[in-house]
């Protein structure tokens, strides 16, 4: 099966259902009804880790690592927001290593906003957000020379990660930072996982800010995921059933959920 | 060899056991080669963006580069004037450079603004293009039969399969159930499958870095030196 | 306990840097794909104006893996004089189809001056070939290959090349081989480099991380051979040893004893450091 | 929401309406309106505007360090080091770039023989509607065409034979082949435009198209084997060697000794983690353990079946495992989506102050 360039029915049907899902549970939050979170173990290690620095007044560290402009980036930037204000809050020193200068505009300016969010606008000092290289070994070797010359008390990455997760990660070990990582690429969690104090994987990442903001939109959008979610899981359940059916009884095989997804415009039409 | 080949290798050698002499700790013959590599790719990427996309891709088109003049004074096509329109993505481009003036950093979220939007749009495709595929290829028969008998083996990995791929669905719910519902409870069984997950990718992937790790050794202990006595002309 | 991690640090490079610097080697494990792949390959029958088409998709990342690979499989078809067309559909692989197959062709130069490898005769280099799928499903329809290929990398119309002047058609490729670390490649040559009637011997070199994906086609017996990481390409070279007594392959056999050794030294330090903390747990429990 | 929030909302909006209506409106409909055909020059558009970000790398550079060696901060020479590299490799890449724009417009004199011996015989034998533009409007007779074209080979074939007298190509056997191919064009060409100066253009007879495609094949043969000779010559000279020393010697280098540094970490990092403390580190353990005897000769002497026991947990558990977590992370990226291009905020990130 290719890759899908253009919409068919189904899937404009299913889009449809989708938008539906996240309009609902948007009005249901407006509308004042309370959802929980499930408490994400994470959060606890990242208020936890900043807390540490604040005692010992170093400085923290938040990277997004190989991250371009995407939703993964965007919820990331909700955590960024949070984790800023509360370094605000105790006066610590910030730093925020770049690797796309696309992204670093995003970073800054929300780096900037959360500062005056908390009335701490002059505390903010550009400088602290850093480029250091587009090119993947060499914003790593960046990271490794920036985190051992700084020696921040807490690191932060939280992103997509590539091959150079576990030299970030090692990096903050070896200057006995206090870790928090994220990613949404399983293939790197492991090596968070061997080296961080604690690390969100996957979705998580995504429920994080939600966590930490209470933000209702943010809320609003984790409700959202998760019926989205349940709709799949229902989906998959009925086509695990069809296609037993269909080894038992080969004459029955063609009943398949997704195909009706991958029926053309021709077909509808002539249907 | 060719001196410029010559010098690589010898540079390259030279900055391979500078960055592996920030294992012992961060030292300043580490940090000048850190420096080095950061400055070097950072003057290589903007010039292979222009020379790579902006020049080919859109002045070329845009100035009419693209087209060739016969020597009988007629030309391979005619100017096409749309391809001006690249003149607007250009100038929005530019507004991210507005971030640096105190008075118009606004306008710096104008060009973000549209590629938050493009993204989130592409983002759209995307996941349709990732998902529908890997749930199609979820659709296993949790009881197998084939040519005619019934795949003890088969139904048994398959069962698993989906299994797994509901716990660990499961686990990442986070408003669905109130503390102390089912899926609340059963959340947490999720997570050792996981941890088993990311077990099998570290192993995996040791053979892979070590390889890399060997290539380096070998780099300096054959090309290296061998390049050191081919210049000292074995004298040291 | 950080202190203790640079001796981790230095006990790995050492664990490497020891047989190949010393040149301890030892004999390499006995894979047994590798060797379906050397049968199949000393095997396939070659008629004049049969070639066999060898794509190399793999770039610096991979070298260390595939480099290796490459060079025993591309030996192994010079010995038996059969010429090679290198193919990539990897742009970072583009410096490496021309060294790679130079190399080989100088190490057997220089071990048989009697005789000649060069190119043109022994190997021609095809270039990067954009469009993956659709390219591969191109090429296997065409009834000309020499004039679907065009040209080499030099610029030299295929018919230059007395060698390769005749492909007429697909059928003339009696053996495929793919030497990738990618996802997903090797599956694409698998699906689109077959038709009605025609399906060459398939041979494969993958990295460790790839390993599984190669395995379902194993199993399947769509693939006649493959290289598994270093190990494979180590014993390969024991093979060619065995039939070609001159032939040596010392890097190859250090490199996988490296490889071998760094690997038991990582689970042997795991073994080691529950050891460690099961100990002083203990004692906590005594005193 | 003041104008600014209100023109920033409406910009990100407007970004995303293309992508998105490409994907929901069917291709065939596409194809009617002719977005088909303009998708890539307009997704190209798209990308300029992240490409123009670049110079915001380099000038966080530059200020970062720059105000280090201004100031004779901590560390400043390092910083001098970065710019020094930073400058000098921008500069022997631009001289490179250019110095290869020259080749490839000086070879261009060459192509255009072939492409515009083709586009003679096309516009000729398609007379209604010829690919050609002319400013002129109507395009010139063919005879007047074909004058032009042979005037101009001859041209170019006097050039090539005062620019090739400075021997070109190292004696290798390539260029050796090479040289002999475009003398072998080169005789053949001249042969043809005696040929075609000889023949009447009136009209467009087979016999003259024949010549016209032959003129064509020829002029690409000399075209290639020229280009390769001129790109082989235009490998030497300091400037290439000085690019191959930045790119191959500092670059290549550099970045592998960084992967490398992973063949030790990844050690240290299984000393670390691997231990049998809770029900996780030691599942985690047992299966890296597993998977990594299960690639070794070593680990079939500790059990049998090791590699398939590998194989096993890499193809049922893993997949399935890593499955769910790329799932649940794309529904996830999904709604994010959606905030995005609507940028549907609480507190109003998106607001202009």
């Amino acid at each position: 099966m290719t890759g899908i360039e253009h919409a068919t029915p189904g899937i404009i049907v299913l889009l449809g259902l989708l938008s539906a899902v996240f309009c609902w549970s948007f009005y249901s939050v407006r509308a004042g009804r309370k959802f929980e979170i499930r408490k994400i173990p994470g959060i606890d290690a990242i208020e936890d880790a900043i807390g540490r620095s604040a005692e010992q007044g170093r400085a923290i560290s938040f990277s997004t690592g190989l991250t371009d402009i995407s939703p993964t980036l965007y919820a990331c930037l909700g955590v960024l927001e949070s984790i800023t204000k509360t370094a605000a809050q105790y006066k610590l020193k910030l730093l925020v290593p770049q690797y796309s200068p696309e992204v670093m505009a995003v970073v800054e300016d929300t780096v900037r906003q959360a500062y005056r969010d908390v009335g701490k606008g002059s505390l903010f000092d550009p400088s602290t957000i850093k480029f250091l290289s587009s090119e993947q070994f060499a914003f790593a070797s960046g990271y490794m020379g920036l985190i051992h010359r700084e020696k921040p008390g807490a690191a932060f990455l939280f992103g997509a990660f590539a091959a150079e997760s576990l030299i970030l990660a090692e990096a903050g070990q070896q200057v006995g930072a206090r870790q928090v990582a994220a990613s949404v690429s399983p293939e790197q969690v492991a090596f968070f996982i061997c080296t961080c104090e604690y690390t969100l994987i996957g979705e998580e990442l995504f429920g994080a800010s939600a966590y930490l903001s209470r933000d209702p939109v943010q809320v609003a959008t984790v409700v959202a995921q998760d019926r989205v979610k349940l709709l799949f899981c229902v989906f998959i359940l009925i086509g695990v059933v069809c296609a037993t059916v269909g080894s038992w009884d080969s004459t029955l095989s063609w009943l398949n959920p997704v195909s009706l997804l991958f029926l053309s415009w021709g077909d509808v039409v002539t249907w | 060899m060719a001196q410029s080949e010559l010098l690589s290798i010898i540079l390259g050698g030279i900055g391979t056991i500078a960055i592996f002499s920030f294992l012992i700790k961060e030292n300043y013959f580490y940090r000048i080669f850190e420096h080095m590599f950061i400055g070097v790719a950072a003057g290589i990427g903007p010039i292979l963006v222009l020379r790579d996309f902006l020049w080919p891709q859109i002045v070329e088109p845009m100035l009419g580069y693209t087209i060739t003049a016969y020597p009988d004074g007629t030309f391979s096509a005619e100017y096409q004037p749309l391809y001006f329109l690249y003149v607007f993505p250009m100038i929005l481009g530019m507004l991210y450079y507005s971030m640096y003036s105190r008075k118009h950093a606004w306008l710096s979220k104008i060009a973000i603004g549209v590629s938050l939007g493009a993204s989130g749009a592409l983002a759209i495709r995307g996941f349709f293009a990732e998902v529908i595929p890997q749930i199609a290829s979820s659709f296993k028969p949790i009881l197998v039969w084939r040519d005619g008998g019934f795949q003890a083996v088969e139904s048994v990995n398959n069962l698993l399969f989906v299994a797994i791929l509901f716990l660990v669905l499961n686990y990442f719910f986070f408003t669905l159930g109130r503390t102390g519902s089912v899926q609340s409870r059963t959340a947490s069984w999720g997570r050792p499958l996981l941890m088993v997950c990311f077990g099998a990718f570290f192993g995996s992937t040791v053979m892979a870095r070590l390889a890399l790790l060997v290539e380096r050794v070998q780099f300096i202990s054959r090309d290296w030196i061998s390049a050191i006595i081919n210049v000292t002309g074995g004298t040291f | 306990m950080r202190f203790s991690h640079r001796y981790v640090y230095l006990l790995m490079i050492a664990v490497v840097a020891i047989p190949i610097v010393f040149g301890f080697s030892t004999k390499p494990a006995r894979m047994i794909s590798a060797e379906r792949m050397y049968s199949v390959v000393e095997n396939v029958s070659i008629v004049e104006g049969d070639i066999a088409l060898v794509w190399l998709d793999f770039g610096p990342n991979t070298i260390a893996e595939n480099g290796a690979q490459a060079e025993v499989l591309l030996e192994h078809l010079f010995r038996r004089r059969i010429p090679v067309l290198l193919l990539s559909q990897y742009p970072l692989s583009e410096g490496l189809l021309k060294t790679i197959p130079r190399k080989v062709a100088d190490k057997l130069n220089i071990e048989m001056p009697e005789q000649e490898w060069k190119y043109g005769e022994s190997w021609i280099n095809g270039g990067y070939k954009p469009g993956s799928g659709n390219y591969i499903q191109s090429l296997v329809a065409s009834t000309d290959i020499s004039t679907f290929l065009g040209r080499d990398v030099l610029g030299m119309p295929i018919e230059h090349y007395p060698a390769f002047a005749k492909i007429t058609g697909v059928e003339k490729i009696k053996l495929v081989g793919e030497i990738t670390g990618l996802t997903g490649v090797f599956d694409t040559i698998i699906q689109f480099f077959q038709k009605k009637g025609y399906r060459p011997t398939f041979v494969h070199g993958c990295t460790s991380i790839t390993i599984p994906e190669a395995y379902i086609f194993l199993d399947s017996k769509q693939l006649h051979g493959l290289l598994e990481g270093i190990a494979g390409a180590a014993w390969y070279g024991e093979l060619l040893q065995r039939s070609f007594p001159q032939s040596s392959h010392k890097n190859l056999l250090l490199t996988n004893t490296a490889l071998g050794a760094a690997q038991i030294a990582i689970i042997l330090l795991i073994v080691a450091g529950n050891v460690v903390s099961l100990y002083s747990w203990s004692k906590r429990r005594r005193d | 929401m003041d104008s600014r929030t209100a023109l920033i909302r409406s910009f990100t909006f407007l970004g995303g309406i293309y992508f998105f209506f490409h994907f929901i409106v069917p291709e065939s409909a596409l194809e009617v309106i002719g977005i088909k055909d303009a998708h890539p020059g307009i997704s190209n558009g798209f990308i300029v505007i992240g490409a123009m970000a670049i110079g915001l790398g380099i000038i966080n550079l530059v200020i970062g360090h720059g105000s280090h060696v201004v100031f004779k901060r901590r560390g400043w020479t390092f910083s001098a080091v970065l710019l020094v590299s930073l400058v000098s490799t921008l500069g022997v890449t631009t001289a490179q770039w250019i110095r290869n724009r020259a080749v490839s417009s000086e070879l261009q004199r060459i192509y255009v023989i072939g492409e515009f011996s083709n586009r003679i015989l096309s516009d000729a034998s398609d007379v209604k509607n010829p690919k050609s533009f002319s400013p002129a409007g109507e395009l010139p007779k063919l005879e007047f065409r074909v004058h032009a074209l042979t005037k101009y080979v001859r041209e170019v074939l006097g050039e090539v034979e005062r620019a090739s007298i400075e021997g070109h190509g190292d004696g290798s056997q390539e260029s050796l082949t090479l040289r002999e191919e475009l003398h072998k064009n080169q005789i053949l060409l001249a042969a043809d435009l005696d040929r075609v100066e000889t023949v009447s253009w009136e009209n467009l007879s087979d016999s003259n198209k024949v010549l016209l495609e032959r003129v064509s094949q020829h002029a690409g043969g000399y075209a290639t084997a020229y280009s390769v000779i001129r790109r082989r010559d235009a490998e030497q000279g300091l400037i290439p060697q000085m690019y191959t020393v930045l790119y191959s010697g500092i670059f290549e280098n550099l970045g592998a000794a960084m992967f490398a540094l992973l063949g030790v970490y990844i050690a240290a990092a299984a000393f670390r983690a691997f231990r049998v403390r809770s029900m996780e580190s030691t599942l985690m353990m047992v299966a890296a353990l597993v998977v990594m005897l299960g690639q070794i000769s070593f680990g079939k002497w500790i059990y049998e079946d090791m590699p398939a026991l590998r194989q096993w947990l890499l193809e049922v558990p893993n997949s399935a495992v890593f499955r769910a977590i790329r799932f649940g992370a794309a529904v996830a990226g999904l709604m994010l989506a959606i905030r995005m291009w609507f940028s549907i905020e609480s507190k109003t990130s998106s607001e202009g102050r």
